[in-house]
């Protein structure tokens, strides 16, 4: 089986909240990520999917080490970043890098497309003028530009294409690992479906791993070996993307499935709305954090917290399908 | 392979690029602001060129002439065109080398204030926290102090002429670079360009320069030819109380004082060097608006 | 044709902007019929929004002009004769009686569709108070009794409550509950849940499902999401570059789409528990400044011919109202 | 006075956006931002005074002493008001809250009274500050020019004569006046947008 080439073991990431007129008192934290832990596979794609406000993209934040870790590890190859010496950590900073939502805001208006490209070379080092160039040439050829674009400003790509100017920066250092945070929810259908193609080609011809982060449920399924789906700072259920769809456990996992409108008039809506509104993180309800919500729950749902089960992992007391 | 999409949008593109910059210079120009971008220059040529331009040496006394009206009017003679002042002195070449007073003020005293605004906006805006909040309260109260009163303090102490109007600009005009530059700072550090930079492992100071710095010059090209205009204002305002540039030396200021006093008889003497402050600034204004709106990428779209 | 409610033929929208007309949208026809729901489907920039807001004039003046066509709207009257209105003749008196009465509007975005510095009582209230001349109790009662048709938890005492005091999810509700106040007979619904989350958008889905039942009321539904039109719709019209591409019922657009372009749309849709490789299409939607010459598809379709280069395709009907505009079109799918 | 009626004027050329009405009002913000305050004030005392006779050029007096010195001081800030309230008014013009009011049906008065307005004069209050400012040092040349005895004069022969006491203890109360009216500007603030009010009510 290929090996774990990042896992992450209890993360968590507290937010202080600050009140208080002129000196800041910390009132409470916003539990943005709760005890996660999963692990990605080397050359495969690990889906995390919930809804605004889970957390999915502060994990990514922690990952690209944007933001420091409140508790719990990040395993880089079996290593946990505390224990890395310099050279190793520096090797994990160059083996990831990220691909962000909004096209119009990653890449900097004052810069052309060859800089925007090159930047991470150059930040790196060790890099001539000339192998940057070539390295720029090749790049745009891989995410389907004309070379040409290489000496244009953002305002003069459209969105789908500065999405690849975005992708063809993260691969300028050959990563191991791409965090995809919503690349394709603020592009058109068109543009998704160019995009989504182009990172499974380039996937298979530089044997990347990815994690890729969306509220859109088909965009995850259809591009992730893995899925994992989280709510309100914890993992409630992962497992292969197959088996998630046809043998889901998890209530809310089912409810987000059937929440999602099938572009097929004869599918028969099975509706199993999810009533009331998500919680604020700021003090989140005790016991399994979705019971307010869930249709099933039971008394032991709002004291305990569910413990989560192995195989297809799913953090519920009761077996419910 | 990867699916390459050389289909004909892509392919036009790459002839498109030259024909489209050269497009784009030609239409920068032609609807330009055509007439104040001439006041403008005319000033600054006046400025530079003054002893050549200037008909008379604008301190030389002709008692025999004295409070000669314009040319055009009656009574006016072709030597000195727009008249003479109380003691002769030919209006059009005070006037001219007033032009240079203006305009060193403006040039000195805006570089200092905006270059010190920025680098303190950029500062206070990158780093947040304390040195944020400590300078964003100066700025406050700057913004809100009586700038001429504050003036007129300094010019009791500090022996009044032009060094120190330029230091009460670089003093007083700093805030408002500060205060936008932050602001734009703010907006920028929040982007996913910058998160990017350091996922590049870019050096604080690398992103700062690099990646952030380039970005507000458009606000503060904007900001500054704003400013000149107003400084302008301001040094002719504070020369007409008679503590800026002291006579002989001409500023649109104090010709304007002294025409205050011989309004009734010699209404020359106020009007011109006003119409000349008020071309030069209105023209500077309406540059500074017309920058704004091309500079601004999002509206040049439309 | 007695189900008729809104006939809209030939609309030209135009924006007069520094650079040229940009042809936003360019000769759209379909129609409406009482109580269905007509879902108008496309990628950004194809015109769907304002041909939507053109029916109740709301095209900002300066730059944007209703050039040509006509809406022609049929309702009965107080005597329940049938009358047929353009409203594009309309005066602006006149046509503001039907703003809000007849045809409503639900806007995508919750968090600015309402004015942050007014309670949303007062903001709900508004219809009743301006087309019932309703005040004091009466109108209290009533703006209460909408509310809760909304399903807004405890009315009476988030009535005093202003919009940024609610979460995304009820501000739509909030905004619905101002469409639906005087029961119209239409309601535009521009993108009412693009904004939102899968599962609040799965509950706000459900309320308007219930609310049309429940007063037979015509909806137009702009979305660019086709899950959604597959739930909700029973017409859908398929826009492309200010023009209406291709117009059929919902079961026939999905099974057996006749233009290449809601095929390629239908195929670039990721569907859930299907993992295939998504069809793309090429390139970008055409600048709406320069329109290419003949079908403004052509750069982007795989079966363009001569034909399509030089002559935009006129509407052929397929069955019914169906109809489709595309050269290579002979019956099923173009292939 | 002069500052009521350039916030009409704003209010009007930004509802009648590119009509004639909106080009004059271009060109009054920006005479009104680069025309010198003193300078205007001799041209207003040449052609009202001088030439035409109907106002006093100078001096303490009734009524009609009052009005070229206001007109002088009112020009500069009325432009900015203008200006301020023209671009405020636009963006809230074109937001989608508006578009819901019209949509609604509601006549373009309540529209733009009720709906614009209070949202367009928030950015009105925060150049309140900065503005008294300005007043103040503008006041002091008017008075100059008209000969007033105000403040500004004060300080002035202060100064002349470099007497130290007097002009601190001015600069001092000009300084405190304007603190309270930056203070005054706070408080409408929060009184015009409720999203501050509560934000306060809430974190209690």
């Amino acid at each position: 089986m290929s090996d774990v080439v990042l896992a992450v073991n209890k993360l968590t990431k507290y937010f202080p909240v600050r009140a208080g007129l002129v000196f800041d008192r910390t009132k409470g934290y916003v539990k943005a990520v709760d005890g996660v832990t999963f692990e990605i596979n080397d050359g495969q794609t690990f889906g995390l999917v919930g809804e605004s406000g889970c957390g999915k993209t502060t994990i990514a934040k922690l990952l690209l080490l944007l933001e420091p870790l409140t508790d719990g590890s990040i395993l880089f190859k079996g290593k946990t970043l505390a224990e890395m010496n310099n050279e190793e950590m520096r090797e994990y900073k160059f083996s990831i890098q990220a691909v962000f939502q909004d096209p119009y805001s990653s890449l900097n208006p004052r810069m052309r497309a060859c800089d925007i490209i090159s930047e991470p070379m150059t930040t790196a080092g060790g890099f001539t003028k000339v192998d940057k160039e070539d390295r720029v040439k090749e790049l745009l050829e891989v995410v389907g530009l004309l070379p040409e674009s290489a000496s244009m400003y953002p305002h003069e790509f459209s969105g789908g294409q500065r999405q690849r100017v975005a992708v063809a920066r993260a691969l300028s250092v050959n990563p191991k690992i791409i965090i995809l945070d919503e690349p394709v929810s603020a592009l058109d259908v068109s543009f998704q479906a160019q995009i989504l193609n182009l990172l499974g080609d380039i996937q298979e011809r530089f044997g990347l791993t990815y994690l890729i982060i969306s509220h859109d449920l088909a965009v995850v399924e259809n591009i992730s070996d893995t899925i994992g789906v989280m709510y309100l700072g914890k993992l409630v259920e992962s497992a292969p993307a197959a088996s998630l769809y046809s043998e889901v456990q998890h209530p809310y996992t089912r409810a987000l499935l059937s929440a999602v409108p099938i572009p097929d008039p004869d599918v028969e809506v099975t509706q199993e709305v999810l009533g009331g509104e998500v919680p604020s993180p700021l003090n989140p309800p005790k016991g399994c954090r979705c019971h307010p919500r869930c249709s099933l729950k039971q008394v032991i749902c709002a004291e305990q917290e569910p413990e989560f089960r192995a195989g297809h992992r799913v953090a519920c007391h009761f077996d419910t399908n | 392979m990867t699916a390459m999409s050389s289909n004909t949008n892509e392919t036009s593109l790459s002839a498109g690029t030259q024909t489209r910059k050269a497009h784009q210079l030609l239409t920068f120009i032609r609807r330009g602001p055509t007439i104040p971008a001439l006041i403008i220059i005319t000033v600054i040529l006046c400025a530079i060129f003054a002893p050549y331009l200037a008909p008379h040496d604008p301190q030389k006394i002709d008692p025999k002439a004295r409070l000669t009206p314009p040319a055009w009017s009656e009574g006016g003679s072709g030597k000195y065109l727009l008249g003479t002042d109380s003691t002769g002195r030919d209006l059009l070449s005070r006037i001219i080398y007033g032009a240079r007073v203006s305009l060193i003020v403006a040039v000195i005293g805006i570089s200092i204030s905006a270059t010190l605004g920025t680098i303190l906006g950029l500062t206070s805006g990158f780093f947040g926290g304390i040195t944020d909040m400590f300078i964003m309260r100066i700025v406050d109260v700057m913004m809100s102090l009586p700038v001429l009163f504050l003036a007129l303090a300094f010019a009791s102490v500090i022996p009044s002429g032009m060094y120190i109007i330029i230091l009460i600009v670089a003093f007083f005009g700093w805030s408002h670079y500060t205060r936008i530059t932050r602001g734009e700072v703010l907006s920028l550090k929040e982007r996913d360009f910058v998160a990017l930079a350091r996922v590049a492992q870019a050096s604080q100071k690398r992103i700062m320069l690099k990646h952030i710095l380039p970005n507000p010059t458009n606000t503060l090209t904007v900001l500054v030819t704003l400013d000149v205009g107003g400084v302008i204002m301001f040094e002719a305002a504070f020369s007409f109380i008679g503590f800026g540039v002291q006579p002989p030396t001409p500023s649109w200021g104090n010709i304007l004082s002294e025409g205050q006093n011989y309004l009734t008889t010699a209404w020359w003497i106020a009007t011109f060097p006003g119409l000349a402050l008020m071309a030069m600034v209105f023209s500077c204004n309406f540059i500074g608006d017309w920058l704004r709106d091309a500079l601004d990428p999002k509206l040049r779209q439309l | 044709m007695n189900g008729r409610l809104l006939e809209v033929n030939n609309l030209q929208t135009h924006f007069f902007v520094r650079r040229g007309i940009v042809k936003a949208v360019d000769g759209v026809s379909f129609k409406i019929d009482k109580g269905k729901v007509l879902g108008l489907v496309g990628e950004s920039g194809c015109g769907k929004s304002v041909t939507a807001m053109s029916i109740l004039r709301l095209i900002p003046s300066p730059p944007g002009k209703i050039v040509g066509g006509e809406i022609l709207f049929r309702s009965e009257d107080e005597s329940g004769n049938e009358e047929e209105i353009d409203l594009l003749k309309l005066s602006l008196i006149e046509i503001r009686k039907f703003r809000g009465k007849r045809i409503s509007v639900v806007l995508q975005d919750p968090m600015t569709s309402l004015n942050p510095v007014f309670t949303i009582g007062n903001q709900v209230g508004e219809p009743f108070r301006l087309h019932e001349k309703l005040s004091g109790p009466a109108l209290l009662k009533k703006i209460i009794e909408v509310l809760k048709r909304v399903r807004i938890p405890n009315p009476d005492v988030r009535i005093a409550d202003y919009p940024h005091q609610f979460s995304g999810g009820m501000r739509q509700r909030v905004s619905t509950a101002m469409g639906i106040s005087c029961n119209p007979q239409l309601l535009i619904a521009d993108e009412p849940t693009t904004a939102l989350d899968v599962t609040i958008q799965a509950q706000l889905l459900k309320l308007f499902e219930q609310v049309q039942q429940e007063s037979n009321m015509a909806i137009i539904l702009i979305t660019h999401n086709l899950g959604i039109v597959a739930r909700l719709c029973d017409r859908v019209c398929v826009m492309y570059a200010g023009r209406i591409v291709e117009d059929g019922s919902v079961r026939r657009i999905f099974k057996e789409p006749a233009h290449p372009y809601t095929r390629a749309l239908m195929e670039s849709v990721p569907r859930l528990g299907k993992k295939k490789r998504l069809f793309s299409i090429e390139g970008q939607p055409p600048n709406l400044l320069f329109l290419p010459t003949g079908c403004s598809f052509w750069p982007r379709c795989s079966f363009a011919d001569e034909k399509c280069k030089q002559e935009y395709p006129p509407i052929t009907s397929i069955e019914g109202d169906d109809y489709v505009r595309c050269w290579q079109y002979s019956g099923g799918t173009v292939s | 006075m002069v500052w009521s009626i350039s916030i009409c004027l704003g209010i009007l050329s930004a509802v009648k956006r590119g009509t004639w009405i909106d080009t004059i009002t271009r060109v009054y913000v920006f005479a009104g931002q680069s025309v010198p305050d003193f300078w205007f004030a001799l041209i207003l005392i040449l052609i009202f005074g001088v030439k035409l006779g109907w106002l006093p050029t100078s001096g303490y007096g009734g009524v009609k002493h009052i009005i070229l010195p206001a007109m002088a001081l009112g020009l500069f800030g009325g432009a900015a008001l203008t200006r301020l309230t023209r671009s405020g008014m636009i963006n809230v013009l074109d937001s989608e809250y508006v578009k819901l009011a019209r949509a609604k049906g509601l006549p373009e008065r309540t529209v733009l009274f009720k709906h614009a307005l209070k949202n367009g004069s928030i950015p009105l209050v925060t150049i309140m500050g900065p503005l008294l400012a300005r007043m103040f040092s503008g006041a002091l040349i008017i008075e100059l020019v008209f000969a007033w005895p105000g403040i500004g004069r004060l300080t002035y022969q202060a100064v002349l004569n470099s007497d130290f006491p007097v002009v601190q203890c001015a600069v001092l109360m000009s300084t405190t006046l304007l603190v309270l009216g930056n203070l005054a500007v706070d408080i409408i603030y929060v009184l015009v947008d409720p999203r501050i009010r509560s934000f306060r009510k809430r974190r209690a």
